[in-house]
Formats: structure tokens, C-alpha cells, sequence
């Protein structure tokens, strides 16, 4: 029992933001066995989320006061359901990549990739901890910058100019996100998500810094318009980087622009006209999205429209979450789990086909996949999720979504949901229909290691499940100490 | 924000871009104007200061250990930011060094004005770092202005043809630039086990634990900003710098 | 007390206005060599407006990384980026456009 | 209106004004120098605000963010530099793909 | 919860695990591969049996997980679901041996049968679906699974009838997704009960019920093959005989025609469904398919396009027998449910048969094929006289059954639509009897195979032999306990109409 109490007392959410930062320093330091350290930490990671998911469900929702300061004088880091969500989605879609970094990166670039990574890594949970606006704007540029940086790692000239453009995208991102704290720092003297909260009230201070944070952290999250920088980006990484960057890192401002709108401006928003505005460009980010990903012709393009796509479903929570809050709310944040796995399957299989075949022309894949059947199986089950076909998590996430759509009467959003599905299923079978052809000869093959094949199937297959763990994975998001009006616990 | 997709969406521009940047122009002038308008107009209205903060920091300043409350902001009461900040600091050293810029190929020219200028410059800059960091204890100064007059300084020498010898590109040097963060995670780590919070430094110390942060980190982001001048990764052979860029083009 | 005030508004308007000026002349002038320098020079003004704010901590960090090693950054990225566009490859219009060629596959 | 909300005002503008340069120009260089210019506006409200009760000490809090601020600043202006020489190495000219300047 | 209540999920699992590992196994380890099919498919015979005697007195064979909020995954064993599990069962052990013959050293057997076993679970799952999205859910894995199946053979021809079948068949589902939400977002529960559960709505929520009707009945449609969504069917022809055969007798069109069933009546039920007076149009929809698709197949002169366009024809009976709504029409529709199920597939064996054997294709090809192939053309001339409707096959039960039903709710319409149907099925079934038994047969066979005395390999030849005797015991054996129309009444009185 000493044990159990030693284990439940034990700070790991600290531990999430600190082993990946000793992580990178480690891996900086000692290049010889950078691939070890690698592994070890996102596996402790891995081990520090399963702490701190038990920590949750004995003990409901955590708080750390950094140096002892309480807000408004210090930080806080803070974790309820949602960020363990998050946490948890990070840390093993980060232990997939890893292990198949492992063996994607030639030892010249793993000497640049690790320490990145895992500067990435600890961004990542650091903003998913973060309680504090400002902190949570160092976290967004730790965020991008790696980014970007890890982005620019396949050294074409479409990934320098794909990583420039992202990284203008993401700094002004930050800098209007910025503008807005400032704002919201000299109306209310406090940074503290939960003290602003306690304090807001309308005005056009507020108002301007919604709009800016707003605004900002669509950018970020590559919301239609604001899209243009993604899919160069995406589409010129190395594969284990765009399965992150569509994975993880779009997601975190997501997370922060979900976080703001539901606990900061809830008081502030609840009126229709926002709220249905980004429904609207969610909408048009599905059909554009999914229109686009249909026209392209290099699978990596097509999968970075897909993530445009997605990522329109991820805002049609605003709209609905109006009467039928916990429904939409649940629907989004399975759908982020779902996306998250499902798209770092894809593009880790993309990976393997390119390295397998030497090119990404979806008219010539047929030879490759033909010979890489785990990577084949990968690709098409995360489709099955991403098309939200049952069983799936991407089913349950729409099944969700359309059941508060139908309900609140909302029946463009209906129709959208179910155009832009089939489209993902003209896009997803436009790949997997070469599967079956008979595959000629193969020339220039290279073998793709099973560490680079298993780990997109077990990512795919995990999105599969996810079909079957409703339960569980909603006790998880329910864990909280605010509840809202909207009946949303965050 | 339309405008900027226009600027930035990936259809390449046939038409001479003069003739766009005017249409941008016209396009962009009123939204910009509104926008600034309306920002200004929130500005203006904001409520009277709040000085619950202010006046909680200068109620705190003794318990800080340093008696600048700006110094006691950035490494006791928002530790953590200035934390996360020296690691951006580093990772933006590794991304640039990722890249693999070509050294700058200029041989700098013997050039008097330039070494002398050096010359009595350098111990004069290095001076000044250590009275920055030395007075940033009660008085403004701190790590990071000290830290970049030491860069200043080592720019000189850089400008002046000097390069950091092979034997320390290595280890010593990651070293050095790895040890701000590090001793600020340490420490913060140590702490946690000590008093059970993370970078909360018992009063009596916390001078003490903030100098040591602050003089190694002054250190540290001296050679950061230095090595993000020079830009290009300073590497024991050559012949390194050759198999990582073909490493590159895998 | 008047005067004072009045040339403390006179000198805020100068500092503000100047600093408006710098940023526009600096983005828009076509020279690049010009614009850096301006920048500098606009960074410069901003470690002064630190001062007169009250923020000489900031007014420090301003002067010797804002305008100090940005503008050092700025200045060495400039002279590469020069010795690149004189040694060009010849080839580059050709690069460009097998890129856009890419780029919006 | 107080010298604090002037300055405020004149951090928007140059925040606006650098926004505006960060689309018009094409050259990354210029886009560059943008951002930091937008950068410097959003230090300026950030400090000029910390202000803007009279006779009284200024508030440290935003004056540790910005010098927080400002390493970010130089940290992301470095980069973009360096990526700036890559493309233009690459592309042979320092622009974004789909706005060449020849 | 005793260990009754895992059967259900066994019976789908017995088929869902071979699958599983089948893909794992090595092109060449046939023996294993043959192990775990049959296997597998006696494993689920048994639980399925063991089942059919519990349910037949009374027993209650039921599963539940948690899949959604308040709506879970459950698979439960009624008299219906049975009729239905046991059919496919019984057909798939059969296809399984046909198939195994059937592909012998052709490449990619490995994922040929590991999609044949998920198919075959899907549909095991829809039949025991307890809820409709259970239901959707298998139903759509159903669409998945059966896809690579259609295009294995790889040529571009096959592709395109892939293609063809996933924008029908997603799109159909696409709509049941929208129907089932809805319908979740009025009751709050999706839950299969006889009678229905919509008879406590109000009478605002009538229009939006016909619409979710509409929604359902199209999904559904698709592949029952209603015209007009029947587009797929003949594509779908490219694939290997036996997967055609599952296809048309056990798997999809029986999928679909098993959810018009269900949505009829566990769903509205019989009763509300009339009152809302859906089941009139769906009613003459199942007519017309069935005159369009008898018609449509006597201009086919490929054997196979023939028999998909007579199955288009054929599953609308039970389409026409639930829609015309009466304990005596229902008995008819849903026996029909089995006995098509044999009689088509039988067909499709001795297609099968020709072409393997003789590469016989076409029904001008046929002449005199009697002679060189007599058990198989006996087999094939039983499912035929079946289809016609000639006693004692059992197709002449189902007809009789249905017109009986249409007289008693005087919808006498119907018996012409029968007759004609009839008469069109004689039309173009007999001349291809007569060409086999009576025309003299060429000097060669297009593309001949030679199996030494017997006609056909033992594995082409045992399963239509079998096939056509359960056609012809079910006509005969009418009154015996446990056959289909026994069964069939007993659902009648449990499900839809008890007293």
C-alpha cells in the first residue's frame, strides 16, 4: 500500500514534461546512442501517462502550483480528462513514431531528428498541462518551432519552402495569439485560464482577443481558409514527422482554441452567429478538403488534404455543442483520438511505400503495395476509420456528431458529414483499389523493415478499436472539476 | 486574413508581381485600417490597471531571493517560462544546425581596424557580461542581457576570423550550450524532491539557485547566439559535414 | 509643469510616429540593404522607447538582442544571401518552375 | 489618453503595419523583418499597458514576458533566416514558390 | 450472465478467428488453411444447432457490450435471426468445400478465404444484430469484406465492378446511417422488437418516420437489388463463382432483403408500418423487380448475367411477402429467404461447374451438356424448376405461400404478378433445359478440363448435388419439424403476430 500511496503522490505530469526535456538534452549530448535514448524516453512517457491516468481516476482532476507561486503570481499546471486525453493520444502515437524512426532515419539525420523530437515531445505535453495563457504561448512556439525545424529535415527544396512557409504561418499565428494575451492580461491583471475565467466578462478588450486568439490558433490548426500552409508542409516531412505534425501538432491548437472557447469565453460566446461561423468553415473545410485530397495525384498530398479535411469535423463541435453539449463534446474528442491514430497510420504506411518503391504517384503504387501487405492492411483500416465506417473510432466520433446534428435539426451539417464520408471513401479506395490488381514486376524495391511496418498496423488497428471503447475512453474525458453550461465537463 | 491566403495560396503567380502587390494593396488598406481601428478602440476602453499582481509580486519581492522584481518574475515567480524559453533558445540552434548551412566561406582579411577593435573590445564586452549578470541580481540586467553582450563579444571575434578549435567543437561544446537548460531542469528537479513543487526554492536559497541558473545560462546563451551567428555547425573533420549532407539527400 | 508635459508629449509623438515611419520606410523600400539598416535603426528606437516606458531590463534585452544580434543575424543572412544570387545557379528560373510543377500536384 | 495608451496604439500600428508588409512583400527577408516588427508592436502594448496607471511603478510581470518575448523573437528570427538561405540556395531566389520574384 | 448469453457472439466468432489467421498463413499451407475453414464452419454448425433446439423450446440466446451510449452491441439468437444464421451457415460450409476445389492453385487464396470468413461473419452478424445499429455495423462490414472479393481477380473489368459496387453499396449505407440517427434522435433506442417500437409516437413525428423509412428501405435496397438500385448486381458477375454464389444466395442480397424483414417488422412493425402506408409502395417496387428483373433475364445469354438478373428477380418475393403484410404472406417471404437461398445457389455451383469443366460461359453453349455432365445438369435442372415455381421444389412452397397471403388481405393483384413471374422464370430456365438434355452436342467444348472418369472434380461436384436435395427435401419434407416452413410459421406466430 506504501507503494500504491508513493505511486498516486508521484508528480507525473511533471514527469511528462520533464523526461522528454532531459530526453532532448540527453540525446544533444550524446549522439553515439541517440536511437536508446530516444526510445527510452517516449516510453517512459508512455509509463508517466498511465501514472497520471490512474492518479486521475483515484483522485479527479490534478493541480501543480509551480515554485510554490498560486496563480495569479506563478504558473499552474493543470490536468482533468480532456488533457489526459490528449496526454495519452501524444504519448502513444509518439511511442509508434518513435520506434519507426528507428529505422527511417539514416544516422546522419537521426543525429538531427532525436533531440527535435523530443523538444517536440515535451512542447506537447507541456501545453497539454498548461494552465496559463502566457506559458501556454512559450509552449506554442517551442511547438512550432521544432516543428517546422523537423519539417525541414528531408533537405528538397519543397520541404525548405514548405517548412519557410509553416514557419511564417505558425510565428504570426503566435504573435496574434500573443496580442490577445496581452489584452486579456491588462483588462484582468492574471494569465490563470481558471482566474480569467472566474473574472470575464464582455467587452471589446475581450471581444478583440477572442478574435486574435481565435484567429491565431485557426491558423495553427490549419482551419479552411487558413489551410495553405499545410498541405506543402505535410507533404514534403519525412513520414514520421507528417504523421506527427497531422497527428499531434495541429491538434495541440486545437486543444488550446477548444480549452479558451469552453472554459475562458463560454460567457462570452454563447451566442449563435460565432459559433455557427466556424461551423460553416468546417463545413467548407470538408468538401474542400476532401475535394482536393480526391484531385491529387502523389499519395502524401492526398493524405495532407485528408488532415484539411478532418480537421473541418474537429470544428462542427460549435455549432452543435450549443444545446446538446456533452454529445458534441464527446463526438470531438473521439474524433481527435481517432484522427490522431488513424492518420499517423497513414502516413507512416506512406512512408513504407515510398521507401519501398522510391515514389508516391498513386497511378504506380499498385506494384508496391502488392508487396507490402502489412503496410497495405495499415493504410486501408485507418481508412476504414478516417471514412468513419463502423467499427471504428472515427465512426463513433461522426455517429456522435450527426446524432446532435439531427437532434438540434441542423440538417446541412447532416448532409455535409455524410458528402464529405463518401468523398473520404472515393479518396481512401482510389489507393486501396490498386491493392488487388495484379502487381508486375518490381524493380529498385527496397525491403521495409517490420519495424517500420508494424508500427503503422498496430496505430491503424488501435483506431479500429477505439470503435469498442467507448465506454472506458469517456469515463476518461469525464474526469473534471469544472462543469459549464453547455453541461461540458472540462 | 483572406487577403493572406491570396498572398500564399500555392497557385503559382503568372502576372508580374508588381501589378499584384498594388491589387493586394487596395485590397488590404481598409481591412487593415478596420482591424487596427477596432484593436485601438478595445485598447482604449480597457478598465482601469489592476495592481492585484503588481503589488503580490512586491509583496513577494523578499521572498524571491533577489530584490529586482523583474529578475524575481523571470526566474522565481514565472521560473518555468523562462525555462521552457532557454530550450527554445537551444532548439533554435539545432534546427539551424539541421539545415546544414555552407560556412561562411569569407576568409576575414587581415584587417588592423577590425583586431584592434577586437582586441580592446572583447575584455571590455566581457566585463560588461559579468556586471550585467552580476548587477541583474538588484538592478536591471539578468542572464539574458549578459548572455547576448557575451555573444556580441564573441561575434567580434568571429568577424574577426576567429573559430572555436576542433577539440571543443565536440562534447565541450554541446556541453556548454546544453548546460543553461540543463542546470535549470536539474534544478528544478532537485527541488521537486527537496520541497515537493517544482523550481520552488526555499527563501532562504533561492539567491543562491538563482545565480547559479543565471551565471550558467548567461553562458549558455552567449555560445547559442554566438553559434546561431556563426550558423553553420562547427564540426571536428570536414569530411563530416560531407556524409551529413549526403545524408541529407538520402 | 505645462511646458513639461507638453514636451513630453512632443517627444512620445516623435518616438511613436518615427518608429511608424521606420517600420513602413524599412518594409517597403526596395532596397534590402536599406530596409536592414533601417531595421536596426527601428530597433534601436525601440530600446529608447523601452527606456522612456519605464523598462530598462527590457530596454537592455531590446538593445543587445533585438537590435544588437537580430540585426548581426539579419546582416550576415544578407551578405550570404548575396553571395548565393551572385554565384545563382543558372538553371534556377528552371528549378522554380519543376517546383511549382510539384507544389500543386 | 495618456502616454500609455499612446503607445499602445502605436504597438497596434506597428503590429498592422507589419502585418501588412508580411503579405504585401514577397521576399522572405522583408517577410522576416515583418514579423519582428509585428513582434515589437505586441511588445509595446504588452509594456506600454503595464503603464498605465499614473504615478505608479510600472507592473514587472509583462516586462519579464516580453524580455521572454524577445529570445523567442531571435530564436524564431534565426531560424527563419537559415531556412530562408536554404530555399534560396535551393530555388536560387529567396521567395515562396507560388510568389517568385525575378 | 451464464455462458448461454456468449453464444451468439461465438457463433460469429467461429468464423471471424479462422479468418483472422487465414491471413497470416502462407499462399502454399493449404492444409491448414482447409483445417481452419472447416473447422470453423462445423464449430458454428454446432453452436448454431444447439441453438436452434434451445430456441425451439423457449431458450433466450442473447449478447450484449457496450458499443455506444445506451445503445449497445447485441447479437441475439431469435426464431428469424436463426432461419437466417443457419441458412448461411449450412451454405457457407458448402461454398467453403465448392470453393476450395474451386480456386485450386490460383494465387492469392490466402486473402481470397480470409475475406470469404469475414464475410461470412458479417453476415452472420447481421442476422443476429439485436438493434439496428448492431445491424449496420455487420452490415457494413458486409460491404468491406465482400469488396475484395469482387475485384480478386485484379483485371481492370473487375476493378471497375469493384468500384461500381462501393458507390452503390456506401452510398446505400450512408443513408442508413442518416436513417438510423434519425430515428435514434426521435425513440432513443434502436432496439429490434417485434411489433416494433414506434407505435407510442406522436403524430408530429409521422413524416420524419416515413422519411427515416425511405432512408432505411433505400440502404437496404441496394443489396436486396430493388430496381432501381440493382445497378451493381450484374457487375458484380466478374467474381469467382462461389463468391457469386455467396453473394446472390447467402451474403449481401440476403443481407439486404434479411433488413427489409427487420425494418418492417422488429422495427415499425407490421401493423404501424400499413397505417403509415409505407408498405403499399414498397410492395409494388418488389412487383415491378420482379416482372423488370424476369424480363431482363431472358435476354442474357451469359449463364451468370442470366442468373444474377433472375436473383434480382427472385429476392423481391420476400420484399413483395413482407410488404403485403399478413401472417400467411409473411410465411411465404420469409421462407422464400431459404429456399431461394438453395436453389440459387445450386445454380450458381453448376455454373460454376461448366465453366470450370467445359468453360462453358454462355447458354449457346450449352447444347447437349446433359450428356457430358449429367449429375451436375440434374442439380442445375432442380434449382431450375424451383425458380419456375414447380412443385415439389420448395420455390413452389414460397409462391404458394405468398399468394396465399395476398388473397387473404385481397390484394389479388399480387397473384399476377406471380403467374407472370412464373411464366417469364419458365421462359428463360427451360430453353436452357432444353438445350442441355435434348440438343446435340458439339465436336469440342470451348476450353476443356479432363478429371479422368468422373465429370468433375469431387469437391465441383458434391455441393450442387447436396444444394439441389435440400431444395427438393424442403419442398417435400414440408411438414416435418424444423423445416424451413415449419420454422418459418413458428416466427410468424412468435415475432409478428402472436395472438
Amino acid at each position: 500500500m506504501a507503494i500504491q500511496d508513493a505511486l498516486l503522490a508521484f508528480p507525473w505530469a511533471v514527469a511528462l514534461i520533464f523526461l522528454p526535456l532531459a530526453g532532448a538534452l540527453s540525446c544533444f549530448l550524446f549522439p553515439r546512442i541517440i536511437r536508446t535514448l530516444g526510445l527510452i524516453t517516449s516510453f517512459s512517457i508512455v509509463v508517466s501517462v498511465v501514472g497520471l491516468g490512474w492518479q486521475l481516476l483515484e483522485q479527479g482532476s490534478y493541480r501543480h502550483t509551480i515554485g510554490g507561486w498560486s496563480p495569479p503570481l506563478g504558473i499552474e499546471l493543470y490536468a482533468d480528462g480532456l488533457s489526459l486525453l490528449m496526454l495519452a493520444t501524444t504519448a502513444l502515437v509518439g511511442f509508434a513514431i518513435s520506434i519507426y524512426s528507428t529505422a527511417y532515419f539514416k544516422p546522419t539525420l537521426a543525429v538531427k531528428f532525436w533531440p527535435i523530437w523530443m523538444c517536440l515531445l515535451a512542447a506537447l505535453n507541456a501545453l497539454f498541462l498548461s494552465a496559463d495563457i502566457f506559458n501556454l504561448y512559450v509552449t506554442l512556439e517551442l511547438l512550432g518551432l521544432s516543428a517546422v525545424a523537423l519539417t525541414a529535415l528531408t533537405g528538397s527544396k519543397e520541404a525548405f519552402s514548405g517548412a519557410m512557409r509553416y514557419l511564417l504561418a505558425t510565428l504570426l499565428a503566435s504573435l496574434a495569439y500573443l496580442l490577445g494575451v496581452a489584452l486579456l492580461y491588462h483588462n484582468f491583471g492574471s494569465v490563470d485560464i481558471s482566474l480569467l475565467a472566474a473574472q470575464i466578462q464582455a467587452s471589446p478588450a475581450v471581444w478583440a482577443a477572442l478574435g486574435l486568439m481565435a484567429a491565431g490558433l485557426a491558423l495553427k490548426t490549419a482551419l479552411f481558409p487558413l489551410h495553405f500552409w499545410l498541405p506543402p508542409a505535410h507533404s514534403s516531412a519525412p513520414a514520421p514527422v507528417s504523421a506527427l505534425l497531422s497527428a499531434l501538432v495541429i491538434k495541440a491548437s486545437f486543444y488550446i482554441f477548444l480549452r479558451l472557447w469552453f472554459t475562458l469565453f463560454e460567457p462570452v460566446v454563447d451566442s449563435e452567429t460565432i459559433s455557427t461561423l466556424l461551423g460553416l468553415l468546417g463545413c467548407a473545410a470538408i468538401l474542400w478538403g476532401s475535394i482536393q485530397a480526391l484531385r491529387q495525384t502523389r499519395l502524401k498530398l492526398l493524405i495532407a488534404y485528408s488532415t484539411v479535411a478532418q480537421v473541418g469535423y474537429l470544428f462542427l463541435v460549435f455549432p452543435l455543442s450549443a444545446s446538446m453539449g456533452s454529445v458534441a463534446w464527446n463526438a470531438v474528442a473521439y474524433l481527435i483520438i481517432s484522427h490522431a491514430l488513424a492518420k499517423s497510420a497513414m502516413f507512416l504506411s506512406a512512408g513504407n511505400m515510398i521507401s519501398f518503391g522510391g515514389h508516391d504517384r498513386i497511378a504506380d503504387l499498385d506494384r508496391v503495395v502488392q508487396r507490402l501487405p502489412l503496410t497495405a492492411a495499415a493504410f486501408a483500416l485507418a481508412g476504414v476509420s478516417i471514412m468513419g465506417i463502423p467499427p471504428s473510432g472515427g465512426f463513433i466520433g461522426k455517429w456522435l456528431l450527426l446524432e446532435a446534428a439531427v437532434t438540434q435539426g441542423q440538417w446541412y451539417l447532416v448532409a455535409v458529414m455524410i458528402i464529405g464520408g463518401l468523398l473520404a471513401a472515393a479518396y481512401i479506395f482510389k489507393v486501396i483499389g490498386y491493392t488487388f490488381s495484379p502487381a508486375k514486376v518490381m524493380h529498385e524495391a527496397q525491403s521495409v523493415s517490420a519495424t517500420m511496418q508494424w508500427p503503422a498496423l498496430l496505430l491503424a488497428i488501435g483506431a479500429i478499436l477505439l470503435g469498442l471503447l467507448y465506454v472506458p475512453v469517456l469515463s476518461m474525458l469525464s474526469i473534471s472539476d469544472v462543469v459549464i453550461a453547455s453541461g461540458v465537463g472540462l | 486574413m483572406t487577403t493572406l491566403i491570396q498572398a500564399k495560396s500555392p497557385i503559382p503567380n503568372t502576372g508580374d508581381s508588381m501589378n499584384r502587390r498594388t491589387l493586394l494593396l487596395i485590397l488590404l488598406l481598409p481591412l487593415l485600417v478596420i482591424f487596427a481601428a477596432g484593436l485601438g478602440y478595445a485598447v482604449l476602453l480597457l478598465p482601469e490597471q489592476p495592481q492585484y499582481l503588481p503589488n503580490l509580486v512586491i509583496e513577494n519581492m523578499d521572498q524571491s531571493g533577489v530584490s529586482h522584481p523583474v529578475t524575481a518574475v523571470l526566474l522565481n515567480f514565472r521560473g518555468y517560462d523562462t525555462l521552457l524559453e532557454l530550450v527554445v533558445l537551444l532548439l533554435a540552434l539545432l534546427a539551424v544546425w539541421s539545415l546544414n548551412i555552407p560556412a561562411a566561406r569569407h576568409k576575414a582579411a587581415p584587417n588592423e581596424v577590425l583586431d584592434t577593435l577586437t582586441n580592446l573590445l572583447t575584455p571590455v564586452l566581457i566585463l560588461v557580461t559579468a556586471y550585467l549578470l552580476w548587477v541583474g541580481a538588484h538592478a536591471p540586467g539578468g542572464a539574458f542581457q549578459a548572455g547576448s553582450v557575451l555573444a556580441a563579444s564573441a561575434v567580434l571575434l568571429l568577424l574577426g576570423g576567429w573559430r572555436i578549435s576542433v577539440k571543443l567543437a565536440g562534447l565541450p561544446l554541446r556541453i556548454i550550450l546544453m548546460a543553461g537548460p540543463a542546470v535549470f531542469v536539474i534544478i528544478a528537479v532537485v527541488t521537486l524532491l527537496l520541497e515537493g513543487q517544482l523550481l520552488k526554492f526555499p527563501p532562504a536559497q533561492a539567491g543562491q539557485f538563482i545565480v547559479i541558473i543565471e551565471t550558467v545560462a548567461t553562458v549558455s546563451i552567449g555560445a547559442t547566439l554566438a553559434a546561431l551567428f556563426l550558423g553553420a555547425r562547427p564540426t571536428a573533420t570536414s569530411n563530416e559535414v560531407a556524409n551529413e549532407i549526403d545524408g541529407e539527400h538520402k | 509643469m505645462e511646458t513639461l508635459t507638453l514636451l513630453n508629449w512632443g517627444f512620445d509623438i516623435l518616438l511613436g510616429l518615427g518608429l511608424i515611419t521606420l517600420a513602413l520606410w524599412a518594409l517597403f523600400c526596395t532596397d534590402l540593404f536599406q530596409a536592414v539598416v533601417l531595421f536596426i535603426a527601428f530597433g534601436l528606437l525601440m530600446a529608447l522607447l523601452w527606456v522612456r516606458l519605464d523598462a530598462p531590463d527590457v530596454a537592455l534585452a531590446e538593445a543587445a538582442i533585438g537590435a544588437g544580434l537580430t540585426g548581426a543575424l539579419i546582416m550576415a543572412a544578407l551578405a550570404r544571401l548575396q553571395n548565393i544570387s551572385r554565384n545563382d545557379h543558372p538553371d534556377s528560373g528552371e528549378k522554380s518552375n519543376s517546383k511549382h510543377g510539384r507544389l500543386n500536384e | 489618453m495618456n502616454p500609455a495608451n499612446f503607445y499602445a496604439l502605436i504597438g497596434i500600428g506597428l503590429f498592422s503595419v507589419g502585418l501588412l508588409g508580411l503579405i504585401i512583400n514577397s521576399h522572405l527577408l522583408k517577410k522576416i523583418l515583418a514579423i519582428n516588427i509585428m513582434g515589437s508592436g505586441v511588445f509595446l502594448v504588452l509594456v506600454a499597458l503595464a503603464k498605465r496607471a499614473e504615478n505608479l511603478p510600472a507592473d514587472p510581470v509583462p516586462h519579464a514576458m516580453v524580455i521572454t518575448g524577445i529570445v523567442v523573437a531571435v530564436s524564431a528570427t534565426a531560424l527563419a533566416l537559415s531556412l530562408m538561405l536554404r530555399v534560396a540556395s535551393e530555388t536560387g531566389h529567396a521567395t515562396l514558390p507560388d510568389e517568385v520574384e525575378k | 450472465m451464464n455462458w448461454n448469453d456468449w453464444i451468439p457472439l461465438l457463433v460469429v466468432i467461429t468464423s471471424l478467428l479462422p479468418g483472422l489467421i487465414i491471413f497470416t498463413l502462407a499462399e502454399d499451407n493449404v492444409r491448414a488453411r482447409v483445417m481452419l475453414n472447416l473447422f470453423g464452419a462445423f464449430a458454428k454448425l454446432a453452436l448454431v444447432g444447439l441453438m436452434l433446439w434451445g430456441v425451439y423450446f423457449g431458450y433466450h440466446y442473447e449478447t450484449r457490450l457496450p458499443l455506444l451510449p445506451n445503445s449497445d452491441l447485441v447479437l441475439r439468437a431469435g426464431p428469424l435471426a436463426l432461419l437466417f444464421v443457419t441458412l448461411s451457415t449450412i451454405l457457407w460450409l458448402v461454398t467453403t468445400v465448392y470453393a476450395i476445389g474451386y480456386l485450386e492453385d490460383s494465387p492469392h487464396r490466402s486473402r481470397f478465404f480470409g475475406f470469404f470468413s469475414l464475410c461470412v461473419t458479417a453476415t452472420v452478424g447481421v442476422a443476429l444484430a439485436g438493434n439496428l445499429i448492431t445491424f449496420l455495423l455487420f452490415y457494413e462490414l458486409l460491404t468491406l469484406a465482400t469488396y475484395p472479393l469482387i475485384v480478386h481477380r485484379g483485371t481492370e473489368e473487375a476493378r471497375q465492378a469493384g468500384k461500381t459496387y462501393l458507390r452503390y453499396t456506401i452510398s446505400g449505407g450512408a443513408l442508413m446511417l442518416i436513417g438510423t440517427v434519425w430515428l435514434y434522435s426521435l425513440t432513443g433506442t434502436l432496439e429490434f422488437t417485434p411489433k416494433g417500437f414506434l407505435s407510442n409516437i406522436g403524430e408530429q413525428h409521422y413524416p420524419a418516420l416515413i422519411g427515416i423509412f425511405a432512408l432505411l428501405i433505400t440502404g437496404l435496397g441496394v443489396k436486396a437489388a430493388l430496381v432501381p438500385l440493382h445497378g451493381w448486381l450484374p457487375l458484380a458477375m466478374i467474381a469467382p463463382a462461389p463468391v457469386s454464389a455467396l453473394l446472390h444466395a447467402v451474403a449481401v442480397v440476403k443481407a439486404g432483403a434479411f433488413g427489409i424483414v427487420r425494418v418492417v417488422y422488429d422495427v415499425f412493425g407490421v401493423e404501424f408500418a400499413a397505417g403509415l402506408g409505407v408498405l403499399k409502395p414498397l410492395a409494388w417496387l418488389a412487383a415491378f423487380t420482379i416482372i423488370y428483373g424476369s424480363i431482363r433475364a431472358l435476354f442474357q445469354d451469359d449463364l451468370k448475367r442470366r442468373l444474377a438478373y433472375s436473383t434480382i428477380s427472385q429476392v423481391s418475393y420476400i420484399a413483395l411477402g413482407v410488404a403485403i403484410a399478413g401472417p400467411i404472406a409473411t410465411i411465404g417471404g420469409v421462407v422464400h429467404l431459404v429456399h431461394q437461398g438453395l436453389m440459387k445457389i445450386t445454380l450458381f455451383f453448376c455454373a460454376g461447374n461448366l465453366a470450370e469443366t467445359l468453360g462453358i460461359h454462355k447458354v449457346s453453349e450449352m447444347n447437349g451438356v446433359g450428356r457430358r455432365m449429367p449429375w451436375t445438369m440434374a442439380a442445375f435442372t432442380i434449382g431450375a424448376f424451383g425458380m419456375i415455381g414447380a412443385p415439389p421444389v420448395a420455390g413452389f412452397i414460397s409462391k404458394w405461400y405468398l399468394g396465399l397471403g395476398a388473397l387473404n388481405n385481397d390484394q389479388s393483384w399480387v397473384i399476377f404478378v406471380l403467374a407472370g413471374s412464373s411464366l417469364l422464370n419458365a421462359a428463360y430456365f427451360l430453353p436452357i433445359l432444353h438445350r442441355a438434355w435434348f440438343m446435340p452436342s458439339p465436336k469440342s467444348w470451348p476450353h476443356e478440363h479432363n478429371f479422368g472418369n468422373k465429370e468433375t472434380a469431387w469437391a465441383l461436384l458434391l455441393p450442387p448435388l447436396i444444394t439441389a436435395a435440400m431444395a427438393l427435401a424442403a419442398g417435400l419434407l414440408v411438414t416435418m419439424p424444423f423445416s424451413p416452413l415449419e420454422w418459418a410459421k413458428l416466427i410468424s406466430v412468435r415475432e409478428f403476430y402472436q395472438p
